[in-house]
């Protein structure tokens, strides 16, 4: 059965795939300027090599063949240039890449270690002043344009308050070799003499983007979880539960929790691609070098091909997350296994 | 010895249309080793009478009553976790929807094992977990599970209706409680099955001299698995007594109207005969009538019938109606 | 008769007038409905009340402050911007970029959503199922990607992202109104008026959309939210409104560099979007509640 | 808090273009590179203008004003870094290496680059017409013409000596381009690494023939925001930044961990029309556009009144100023007259490009660009604010596909002639700095009788004639010049600006 | 007599999807015979599962037989032609309340009952809608009254009012009167009685209630796991069950 499930899985995941790299395929076409251009990233083509290419890329045949093209050289990690750079944009993906990861899966661990438990408060106390104050709490955040919430610490922490810097990941001063890409192991790693004054600063740069980039989670969690909990506070089996004579505790630990985190498992995999959105917007804010401020340069500079590529990453990173949870949900979820 | 001693219990709902009281002074007892039988209609205040006396009603319920002994000990006045730790040491209870009852996403068997208390397990603490393993399947194989390594392993709802039914009341027998209350066990459950449900707890009846509150709206049923009954309308009780007696000369008009309209109770009733029925409907918890609810559909409802009757005894007859039927026979 | 009648119509209402009593007894959703109310007379009548041009420079009147500050003037009550433009016109004007084009392309979204979902949701088989996994693949591709892809290929301007944020709301639209619809195909009176002898489209016109016209409400308000932050983003990061547009997202940008000097030129546009997104968010937290506190009685 | 003490951060405003001064001309390129990495035959002392040794330690003028020689310093240490060992110090090798780049298409590495734009456009090929290595510290330079401005020009931050060995070695690797990307000079920092739009990281040259530099460590924070770049300032992110917002000076100025030092500077922002396009050929319209704008406004909104209003090419401090200039009027019933004798009455539609970053000679020019479309809204024209990234814009300015551009030139040296030729020249309207892509012969004329007369008075009549005649012709519309401000951390010593562009951290010291 | 229903050899499976590639076939009803004929009341019986839904189902035509034909007053049963099986046989659900629309008022539904079927007037289709209410005990009133204004007996009667506002033949009771309470019960009982008494109604009564079967059925079907066990008169089915689980059936309810 289970056996089912993921081959089933794992068919859609291969017909999403197909799905999104015909869309990303279809977008050379569609982006303004040269076809040719679009694919390779190549500027300035001399007629003698356009015809190479054109032959390469199989411009002169259906677009069948042409997609098959496409799909090979993706799977060769053959992408296009990146217009501004003029490198292989997968390189740069995988140059920028962790650096998002990094701060959206901290502010991720953040949602979840703060907005878990203060959605079961408020479920628990639903009602009283404490869940009135942490559902406005909730409200509120969720209702903040991130921007300008980022502005609005970033006014105050950094410009008067002087306690945290604004942009980047480490202060510039700091040389890490990059290993991972991602900041706090490659500190830990790296053999410099200044690595604690380097962790603290690293920390210190990448509290306000976290905190920023988390808020909106947070207060999805916060209101989920709530929800979630409070559906299953009303279910006759905590009932029965407490029949039993089990402590409210106990109730809570043993069938409360259980039961209410299980959409939320659900839950995070849906909010990963808001999570990525908000990521982009975070990076442009605090200068954070990720994919993010990578792809809205993109955008200013027109690099289609970074574009596309781009799309291709994030959106196939988001469908892995997702597939991922869901099916760690159905792992979780004796339920849901009921095929 | 009078285990349970209810003296108008009263439960109110607070809405934003006012105070709904859908249980109106309720009086209910019930000795040891008694088998009593609760009915009344859908929506009468069964359930909520039954989740009263276990204490899980929810915090929007206003509770009172003059009085709510259990052994001798008013409930309601004692400290919470005192309260909690009489009621779930000694009182059990089945609920309407067993698959409903149960958590869904944890495995029989830990459910079973945690309604277990520590107290009945022999053995040293480390030894627990093997004992409490033992005692889950010797009740389960009391409630007449035999298969129980693949019941303890699987989850509700591969499971049917009936082994649900039987794992609650596995659960609920599980403490050995004084008082087991069964609301409507046999609602979800074909009619092969329920007769063995009720051979079940008839027995569990018989040999541990555990008391049973047995709650249906159907009369019949009722009638033929308990020794004395008490019939509410509308969150009102209305007669209470010996089910034989009452079943006989029933001094309540509605008693009277339940028992007519089920052919059952009926021999001589003829093939597609009408059937004998109050007019009118049950009101809802929103329009109650004042006085005596049954009023508008009472056929000998009189002036007086707006103030509420008091609770009259006959003998080992309570009603509750200013007008009782004169202990004439139904035949 | 009469009488009867009087004693029924006292507690006993129709549905929506049920809905709408349970939600106006809550008073923060009742005052952001308000609020909502508002702001959208405040879009459709903005060119009638704007105290001066929203686009009118005037040199002699450079970052002058609110007028509750000292240096302030009455005439211009939210002060003025880089440029000596009156701010308070300024983000009357943004009402209608973008909290009025926000509503538009929720709404279109909705309409293309509700004939899809409906298409879809009274079909089944292969068609329906693949249909359904193109959409999951949609839902994946994070808005601001999709607003970007979308900039890339139409060039940026507001309008062009006003239909990237309609084509990212599709899909959650789409799933919506066909899962609704899923819904109410089980129902017993669904298949009750199929056995009355209604067809597909009486089934669908007289039975299901009145009956889930509730969540599609829910649906709007929930997709306005994000909407509202979406065009307000895209402004913000110069991909969708360009300056000199009183859209508030670009304001924002616009003014980042006078942001020492000047903080309310920052300060009052993010304050607007706030506002806006918390009073739809209120109204759908309100609908939300008096859905459930219907359900229970 | 070690690093922190040795090492100094600079936030530039963009990202150098090359490593290599020879193939640009942007201010941001050259703050970031030249004075750090290379070092030049000639020096310019900041507060007198002289020139002054650099790597020559000595030079002499034939008569004829045509051949130049130069004796060159014999302990210059070229950097060491993970890329290349020097073998030897600086000798007359690298001279003729580096400048026989520019002139030899013979020159290994001539084809590497398209164009070298500074000596392009100051027609440094027709000049010199010959380089000859004397010795091995001995060089001669023999020009076709007498050029007064040669020295000047090789005292520029352009002109910066690379060195031959390198360049031999990345010859036998065949990876020609490193030239540019990966330098190697004789300056007092040494490259160590550079990520685009991120930062470039420069150590210690240990060898460096002058004083070494009291910083261990350089870092240019690229920080193309200038919101942002105040803000690191402010959180003491960056210890030095350049072209604050003028806006902002008050603010800072009340703050006493920060000192602003501010100079005027050679520079010029300026709105060029795209002269090959109509109706932008016609002169009257180009009258008409320059009437139609309301400068005190631009100065007072885009410059917080720390410019002066331009009214030549040339900054009023300049020998070759014209004082007799007709102040620009703003006079939009008389730009709609000449707009209708032009045979526009109704006005017309045109597109006006603003660059997207800050210059020091414009630090808004979106906003510049909005002040004018409203200006022009007034006589009719419907203007459109064009504006894409800074690469993308220059390449399409180079193609000429604006109506009209908001930007503007800094210079690096004090000639007039800096300003004069690469702004407005025929040469320069090929090699692209001429973005008003305007020939004329009687300009071209005038300028190039002024350099060959070595006569100051003389050339200065030239100069103004020039002048005259670009106010006339309108081309493009000076608009101000600004003052050149930087601001640094109290605890920042020895920094200094330079007038001429380029800013040095030799001196600069830390203290916490 | 002729029947108004006969039904010969009815059999159903449903396929269930197991899993992407497996699936298994669930016989739901397998060679079912029986008639009906105007005036009587057969009751079908039997656990969950056994299929009794399924029948009913196919005979409104909700759902297609596999095999075995169905012969409304002799004629073949046509799938999906409501809107002329209408007038012969009519289905109520088992639980009144959600068999209607809550967003609509009782006037408003029934209109639309006999907007689809009929070629009525307003005029007319307002008096028959009167008639309708009258016959069933309510009041022209209640026709403006939302589903959620009713209390459960009251439903029922609308259910009921909905179905015999066509004038059918034959109505099907699938466990309609399960969930009412003795009082209700009985009312609703004494109504279908009445009913049958004044116009013939026929009944397909689908119930667990053994007891209410012996009281009102002419005819009982015990079903099985889709395999009709008994069938035949009530008495003689009741009395003399031929099978195994009948008669199991049967003691359940002398116990
Ligand atoms: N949480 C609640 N909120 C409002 N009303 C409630 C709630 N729970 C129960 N009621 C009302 O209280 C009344 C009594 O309910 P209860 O569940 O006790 O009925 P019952 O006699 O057990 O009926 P049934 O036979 O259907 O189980 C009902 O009318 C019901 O509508
Ligand atoms: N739509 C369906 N798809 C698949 N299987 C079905 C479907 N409907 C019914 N079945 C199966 O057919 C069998 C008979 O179902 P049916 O609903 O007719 O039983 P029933 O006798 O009405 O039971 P109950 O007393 O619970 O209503 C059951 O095993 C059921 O699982
Ligand atoms: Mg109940
Ligand atoms: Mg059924």
């Amino acid at each position: 059965m289970m056996f089912h499930y993921l081959l089933r899985r794992l068919f859609l995941l291969g017909f999403v795939f197909v799905a999104l790299t015909i869309f990303a395929f279809s977008l050379g076409y569609l982006f303004p300027g040269d076809v040719l251009g679009n694919f390779t990233g190549l500027r300035n083509i001399s007629p003698a090599e356009e015809i190479v290419l054109r032959q390469q890329l199989g411009l002169d045949q259906s677009y069948w063949q042409q997609y098959i093209y496409f799909n090979q050289r993706i799977l060769d990690g053959n992408w296009a240039l990146s217009f501004s750079s003029q490198q292989n944009v997968l390189d740069e993906i995988i140059n920028v890449m962790p650096a998002t990861l990094e701060l959206a899966s901290y502010a991720l661990l953040l949602s979840l270690i703060v907005g878990i438990p203060l959605g079961i408060i408020a479920a628990v106390r639903k009602d009283k002043w404490l869940d009135k104050l942490i559902s406005g709490l909730a409200l509120v955040g969720y209702s903040i344009p991130i921007f300008w919430w980022a502005l609005l610490l970033i006014m105050v922490f950094s410009l008067t308050l002087g306690w945290l810097p604004t942009s980047g990941r480490l202060s510039v001063l700091y040389e890490i070799p990059t290993m991972s890409g991602f900041m706090l192991p490659d500190i830990l790693l790296s053999q410099v003499p200044y690595r604690e004054e380097a962790l603290v600063d690293a920390i210190r740069h990448l509290l306000l983007p976290a905190v920023v980039l988390a808020t909106y989670p947070t207060t999805v969690m916060i209101r989920f979880t709530r929800e979630s909990m409070l559906d299953v506070l009303e279910q006759n089996y905590i009932k029965t539960a407490r029949a039993k004579g089990l402590t409210r505790l106990q109730v809570l630990y043993t069938h409360g929790l259980r039961n209410a985190l299980l959409p939320v498992t659900r839950q995070v995999g849906l909010q990963f691609s808001t999570l990525i959105t908000l990521a982009m917007i975070t990076e442009v804010i605090f200068s954070w070098p990720g994919i993010g401020s990578w792809l809205i340069d993109g955008i200013y500079q027109r690099n289609f091909p970074a574009i596309q590529g781009g799309l291709l990453v994030v959106s196939s990173l988001v469908i892995a997350v997702n597939m991922f949870t869901e099916i760690l949900h159905t792992m979780l979820n004796p339920l849901a296994r009921k095929f | 010895m009078q285990l349970l001693d209810i003296r108008n219990l009263t439960l109110e709902l607070s809405t934003p249309d006012g105070m709904i009281r859908a249980v109106d002074r309720v009086n209910l007892s019930l000795k040891e080793g008694e088998v009593r039988g609760l009915v009344g209609e859908s929506g009468s205040g069964k359930s909520l009478i039954a989740k009263a006396i276990m204490g899980v009603l929810h915090e929007r319920w206003k509770v009172s009553a003059d009085r709510f002994n259990w052994c001798g000990q008013d409930l309601l006045r004692l400290p919470y976790h005192e309260q909690r730790r009489i009621i779930s040491r000694d009182i059990a209870m089945i609920y309407q929807e067993p698959s409903r009852s149960m958590d869904p996403t944890s495995p029989i068997g830990e459910q079973l094992a945690e309604a277990i208390p520590d107290h009945l397990l022999e053995g040293s603490w480390w030894q627990r977990g093997y004992y409490r393993k033992k005692r889950a399947i010797a009740l389960l194989h009391k409630v007449g599970i035999r298969d129980h390594a693949a019941v303890l392993n699987s989850y509700p709802y591969q499971l049917s209706e009936g082994v649900c039914q039987k794992i609650m009341i596995a659960m609920a027998i599980a403490k050995s409680p004084k008082l087991l209350i069964a609301d409507e066990p046999t609602t979800a459950l074909e009619s092969t099955t329920q007769a063995q449900l009720f051979r079940l707890l008839a027995s569990f009846n018989q040999l541990k001299g555990t008391s049973i509150l047995l709650i249906s709206h159907e009369l019949e049923t009722v009638a033929r698995n308990t020794d004395t009954l008490s019939v509410l309308y509308c969150g009102q009780l209305v007669e209470a007594g010996d089910t034989a007696t009452l079943l006989k000369h029933p001094l309540h008009p509605y008693t009277h109207a339940l028992i007519k309209s089920v052919p059952e109770f009926q021999p001589d009733l003829g093939f597609k005969q009408q059937l004998y029925a109050l007019h009118g409907s049950i009101p809802t918890l929103q329009h109650l009538p004042i006085g005596c609810r049954l009023g508008p559909r009472c056929p000998n409802a009189r002036k007086e019938c707006v103030k509420t009757p008091l609770f009259e005894r006959q003998q080992n007859h309570y009603f509750s109606c200013h007008f009782p039927l004169s202990g004439k026979t139904n035949e | 008769m009469k009488k009867l009648r009087l004693y029924y119509e006292e507690y006993n209402k129709g549905p929506f007038a049920l809905l709408w009593k349970h939600f106006t007894q809550q008073h923060f959703a009742f005052f952001g409905f308000i609020t909502l109310l508002l702001l959208l007379l405040l879009a459709l009548l903005t060119p009638f009340l704007t105290p001066h041009d929203p686009y009118l420079q005037n040199s002699q009147l450079l970052l002058v402050p609110p007028s509750w500050q000292n240096s302030g003037l009455v005439s211009y009550p939210l002060g003025t911007d880089d440029l000596g433009r009156d701010l308070m016109s300024r983000l009357m004007l943004g009402t209608s970029y973008t909290f009025g084009l926000a509503i538009l392309a929720v709404l279109g979204s909705l309409i293309v959503g509700v004939i899809l979902g409906a298409l879809s949701g009274m079909s089944k088989g292969v068609k329906s199922s693949v249909f359904n996994h193109l959409l999951d693949l949609a839902l994946t591709i994070p808005s601001l990607l999709l607003a970007i892809v979308i900039v890339a290929v139409l060039g940026p301007g507001l309008l062009n992202t006003i239909w990237a944020i309609m084509l990212a709301l599709l899909p959650q639209f789409v799933h919506g109104v066909r899962n609704a619809i899923q819904q109410q195909l089980k129902q017993d009176y669904v298949t009750a008026y199929r056995l009355d002898g209604a067809s597909q489209r009486q089934l669908l016109l007289f039975v299901i959309f009145p009956n889930i016209w509730e969540q599609l409400v829910l649906m709007f308000t929930m997709a306005l939210s994000t909407a509202v932050l979406d065009v307000a983003a895209l402004g913000f990061l110069s991909i969708g409104a360009q300056s000199p547009t009183a859209e508030w997202g670009s304001m924002i940008a616009d003014s980042l560099d006078s942001i020492y000097l000047a903080p309310w030129t920052v300060a009052l546009p993010g304050l607007m979007i706030f506002i806006t997104v918390l009073a739809v968010n209120l109204v759908g937290d309100g609908i939300r509640v008096a859905m459930k506190k219907r359900r229970e009685n | 808090p070690t690093t922190r003490v040795h090492g100094l951060v600079y936030c530039a405003e963009g990202s150098p273009e090359s490593f290599n001064p020879q193939l640009v001309t942007s201010g941001t390129t050259i703050d970031a590179i030249s004075q750090h990495l290379y070092d030049r035959l000639l020096d310019i002392n900041p507060d007198s203008g002289e020139l002054i040794p650099g790597l020559a330690q000595s030079w002499q003028i034939s008569d004829d004003g045509l051949t130049y020689r130069f004796q060159l310093r014999q302990d210059v240490e070229f950097h060491q870094t993970s890329y290349f060992s020097p073998t030897r110090t600086m000798n007359a090798d690298d001279v003729q290496f580096t400048f026989g780049r520019l002139l030899s298409v013979q020159h290994p590495f001539h084809q590497t680059a398209t164009e070298y734009p500074y000596f392009d456009s100051v027609e440094w090929q027709q000049l010199v017409a010959k380089l000859t290595v004397i010795g091995p510290y001995e060089i001669e330079f023999t020009l076709s013409k007498p050029d007064s401005s040669f020295l000047s020009t090789l005292a520029t931050d352009f002109a910066a000596i690379l060195s031959a060995e390198y360049g031999a070695q990345l010859i036998s690797h065949n990876t020609l381009a490193d030239l540019d990307q990966l330098p190697v000079g004789t300056g007092p920092f040494l490259y160590r690494h550079y990520q685009k739009d991120v930062l470039i990281r420069y150590y210690r040259h240990p060898k460096y023939w002058r004083q070494l530099p009291a910083m261990e460590q350089l870092v240019i924070d690229i920080v193309p925001d200038n919101t942002k770049r105040i803000a690191k300032l402010l959180t003491h992110e960056c210890d030095v930044a350049p072209i604050p917002r003028l806006a902002e000076l008050s603010l800072l100025s009340k703050r006493d961990d920060f000192v602003i030092d501010a100079q005027t500077s050679m520079n010029v922002g300026y709105w060029a029309f795209n002269t090959r396009t109509p109706p932008f050929d016609q002169v009257k319209v180009r009258q008409a556009l320059s009437y139609a704008i309301n400068k005190s406004n631009i100065l007072q909104a885009v410059y917080f009144g720390q410019a002066e209003p331009a009214n030549s090419l040339l900054p009023p401090t300049s020998w070759a100023y014209d004082k007799n200039l007709n102040i620009q009027r703003y006079d939009p019933l008389l730009a709609k007259k000449l707009l209708a004798e032009a045979g526009y009455p109704e006005g017309f539609q045109m597109d006006i490009w603003a660059m997207p970053v800050q210059r020091l000679y414009n630090p808004n020019a979106l906003k510049m660009a909005e002040l004018i479309q409203a200006d022009l809204a007034q006589i009719g024209v419907r203007a459109k604010i064009v504006s894409y990234e800074w690469n993308t814009f220059r390449r399409k300015l180079r193609l000429g596909e604006h109506d009209s551009v908001l930007i503007g030139w800094s210079a690096d040296n004090a000639d007039p002639d800096n300003f004069l030729r690469p702004l407005l020249s025929c040469a320069a309207a090929i090699s692209g700095s001429n973005r008003a892509n305007w020939c004329d012969e009687n300009y071209d004329q005038l300028i190039a009788k002024a350099v060959h007369t070595p006569v100051l008075e003389e050339r200065r009549a030239f100069y103004q004639q020039a002048q005259q005649y670009q106010a006339e012709q309108m081309p493009l519309v000076p608009i101000a010049h600004s003052k050149r401000f930087q601001v640094r951390s109290r605890n920042i010593s020895g920094v200094r600006i330079n007038p001429y562009g380029g800013i040095n951290f030799t001196a600069a010291g830390k203290s916490l | 007599m002729s029947n108004l229903i006969e039904v010969r050899g009815l059999s159903k499976s449903y396929q269930k999807a197991r899993g992407m590639f497996s699936r298994h076939t669930v016989l739901a009803l397998s060679n079912v015979s029986f008639s009906l004929a105007a005036g009587q009341t057969l009751a079908i019986v039997g656990e969950t599962g056994s299929g009794k839904s399924t029948l009913a189902k196919l005979l409104v035509g909700i759902e297609q037989p596999d095999s075995g034909e169905i012969l409304l007053a002799g004629q073949q049963l046509n799938c999906a032609d409501y809107q002329k099986t209408n007038h012969l046989i009519r289905y109520i659900f088992q639980d009144a309340a959600r068999s209607l629309d809550p967003n609509q008022k009782i006037a408003n539904i029934l209109h639309d009952v006999l907007r689809y079927s009929t070629v009525l007037s307003f005029e007319q289709r307002e008096r028959k809608i009167a008639d309708t209410l009258k016959l069933l005990g309510l009041l022209n009133e209640h026709g403006n009254y939302y589903p959620h204004m009713f209390s459960g007996g009251q439903l029922q009667r609308v259910a009921l009012a909905r179905a015999l506002i066509l004038d059918p033949k034959i109505l099907i009771l699938d466990e309609a009167l399960t969930a009412l309470d003795p009082s209700l019960r009985a009312q609703i009982v004494n109504l279908l009685l009445e009913l049958q008494q004044k116009t013939g109604l026929a009944y397909l009564l689908i119930t667990n209630q053994l007891r209410l079967v012996r009281h009102i059925a002419d005819q009982t079907l015990v079903l099985h796991k889709g395999i009709s066990l008994d069938y035949g008169d009530t008495s003689a089915v009741f009395e003399n069950p031929q099978h195994e689980y009948s008669r199991k059936l049967m003691k359940s309810i002398e116990y």
